[in-house]
């Protein structure tokens, strides 16, 4: 800190802060990371950063601890995995095998359920009338009903079109059933954008949707990337 | 669906073979996920890639699956014969030269439409299995098996430390030398029991006797019951002398302790 | 493999044995580490070596592999420990702390609860008449079933005295929740005084104690110690 004789006010904050900073001095990396790795290591659910830097003590960058971590386990029986803003350990997939015993029989999805669910992932946010469109039959109420229990989707903001329907999109729990970080990592997500195959492209004979609701459909992707 | 993959064309000379495959995908109509999947298998059996498939072509299998099905009887749900009558208009807008004064879209606008709404069905259904594809939690990679975290769960989990547990421990195994100090009744005379017992014997003391002789009998053999028996007793005379009763007397420092009744009254 | 044709028997038995290890080749440790480290962590309960190696591929050594495990988790923010004949992982106890914000929810043990297992772990397997004897009161159905539920507490062998009564006996689940390797790892009454460890405070029984009493009460104590 190079004292400025030009600038006294702040250096005088300078000065202020010091002592502060001093008092609550944050712990080593080395022992962030491990604290980081306790707490990963506690919970069954990804942990956000947030909620880290709450557990772990002031002046802490769970974020940096948090890739040490991850680079630690790189190639390890167990990794370090983000899901969405958060983070979680998690068992390396080619070690499943192994776990058979703990494997936790889902409910086999139909297959209505799966391209539903597959339609709101890639569409989001994303109203029931498109998922009929693109589906060409109509949604029952089962499918989303079943969707929205298992916590894979969940009510996003309303549409601000006429009838102001109610959008669906993937939540974290999706993300982390799926291993996907965020859900730009949706497989094959660029090639489909690519092809335009996302774009919400209106029937001609109707005509009548909007050319902002295809912008604000693509919002969410292009918000994140 | 196993017909899928068979070749499924209404020409005129159907062999044995594709009849059964044509009516198979009829009987199993209930399995399909309305028009839109249903083309999209007509579409396969053109065996074609979706972006050069003949709409001109589906429609006319189409059509063609919807007159079969009304001939075997089968009552097809509305939407399928929406569907139907659509195709009707697009096939016709498709053969017939595009009339100018007309507004709407062509024929060929249409077709692209449907073509890209295949395309995007069969698109999703492939997201969809390469999602279900994925490493699934759970099922290939896992979570923690004993979270620390005590869950939010709603059932109450009791717990208790090491240090609870020893320091439980320790309370009984000392709890004898916790007992606090209370006096040891058995061997203690209160100034009632005493006043009680010498009200019964006083009215016998006529003549000057010592107090040693109204302890309680047995008493005068065990220290600690003669030392609390003595003072009671002699509390108890003091009562006594007190309210009149009787008279006390001793010859001299620590000389036996005398009373009788005072009889003058 | 010496070829001896004295012992033609042995050597055809070698010959039959070597094949099938070639064919089940026992991944490297390395491998065998990073799947014992899964499963560790994956596994609901402590895995005892047994359960490993049944788990893993044909020829593993899990001790060697856990024993690895171990020492690469020594300083890290987590421990491998030995849960009784089982290995587990586990938060480093000086981290406990970042654990704290969860464990809002939970319920003391009550008074006799403790004391009751107190007396199960230091004096099992102990008979309900035991405890009973050695608390001075008389146990609740209700205190060892909820030890029982917690699986803290279970039936140990019937006591070969006339009735036959049960015995009960601490579980792994309790030593895995109260960090002991076996139930003889609790410290003795010495050691707890040596370690201040018990209440000095009388216990109020007629609330008529005088100053004189308490004093005394503490004499007597320290006379002992």
């Amino acid at each position: 800190m190079s004292q400025d004789i030009t600038e006294p006010v702040e250096n005088a904050q300078n000065t202020a802060d010091a002592p502060r900073e001093s008092l609550f001095e944050a712990p080593p990396l080395a022992e962030q990371e491990r604290m980081v790795e306790a707490v990963l290591f506690g919970s069954a659910d990804p942990i956000s950063l947030a909620e880290l830097a709450g557990r772990m003590p002031h002046g802490c960058d769970p974020k940096a601890a948090v890739e040490q971590l991850q680079r630690r386990y790189e190639g390890r029986g167990v990794r370090v995995v983000r899901v969405g803003e958060a983070w979680a350990i998690r068992t390396a997939p080619d070690l499943g095998f192994l776990m058979q015993k703990e494997t936790v029989e889902t409910r086999k999805l139909s297959r209505a359920a799966i391209e539903t669910l597959a339609i709101i992932a890639y569409h989001q946010p994303c109203t029931r009338a498109e998922i009929e469109e693109i589906r060409g039959v109509s949604v029952s109420r089962g499918t989303i009903d079943q969707l929205i229990e298992m916590e894979w989707i969940r009510f996003g903001r309303r549409r601000m079109t006429p009838g102001r329907p109610v959008t669906y999109t993937v939540t974290p729990v999706f993300l982390d059933h799926f291993g996907l970080e965020t859900a730009r990592d949706l497989p094959g997500l660029k090639e489909l954008r690519a092809a335009g195959l996302l774009e919400n492209r209106p029937m001609p004979v109707m005509g009548d949707i909007s050319e902002e609701d295809a912008d604000e459909q693509d919002d969410l992707f292009e918000d994140e990337s | 669906m196993s017909q899928t993959d068979a070749q499924f064309e209404f020409s005129e000379a159907l062999s044995v073979e594709e009849r059964l495959a044509a009516e198979a995908l009829i009987v199993d109509v209930d399995g399909f996920e309305g028009p839109l999947d249903l083309l999209l298998t007509l579409s396969r059996t053109q065996k074609v890639d979706l972006r050069t498939v003949s709409i001109l072509q589906l429609a006319h299998q189409y059509l063609a699956f919807v007159e079969k099905a009304k001939e075997l009887r089968i009552e097809l749900a509305a939407d399928y014969l929406v569907m139907a009558a659509w195709l009707a208009f697009l096939k016709s807008r498709l053969l017939l030269p595009p009339d100018p004064a007309d507004e709407g879209p062509s024929g060929e606008d249409l077709a692209a439409h449907l073509a890209f709404q295949l395309e995007r069905l069969s698109a999703m259904r492939d997201a969809g299995a390469k999602l279900m594809a994925r490493d699934q939690k759970n099922r290939d990679f896992f979570v923690r098996g004993v979270p620390e975290t005590m869950e939010r769960v709603r059932n109450v989990t009791y717990t208790a430390s090491l240090l609870d547990l020893m320091q439980g421990y320790a309370r009984i195994r000392t709890k004898d030398e916790f007992r606090p100090f209370v006096l040891d009744r058995k061997s203690i005379l209160s100034m009632e029991q005493a006043l009680e017992r010498m009200r019964g014997l006083i009215s016998f003391a006529g003549d000057w006797t010592d107090l040693s002789s109204y302890l309680p009998e047995g008493w005068e053999l065990d220290p600690k019951k003669r030392r609390s028996a003595t003072a009671a007793t002699f509390a108890a005379s003091l009562e006594l002398a007190k309210a009149g009763k009787i008279e006390l007397r001793q010859g001299e420092t620590f000389a036996p302790i005398q009373i009788r009744s005072r009889t003058d009254r």
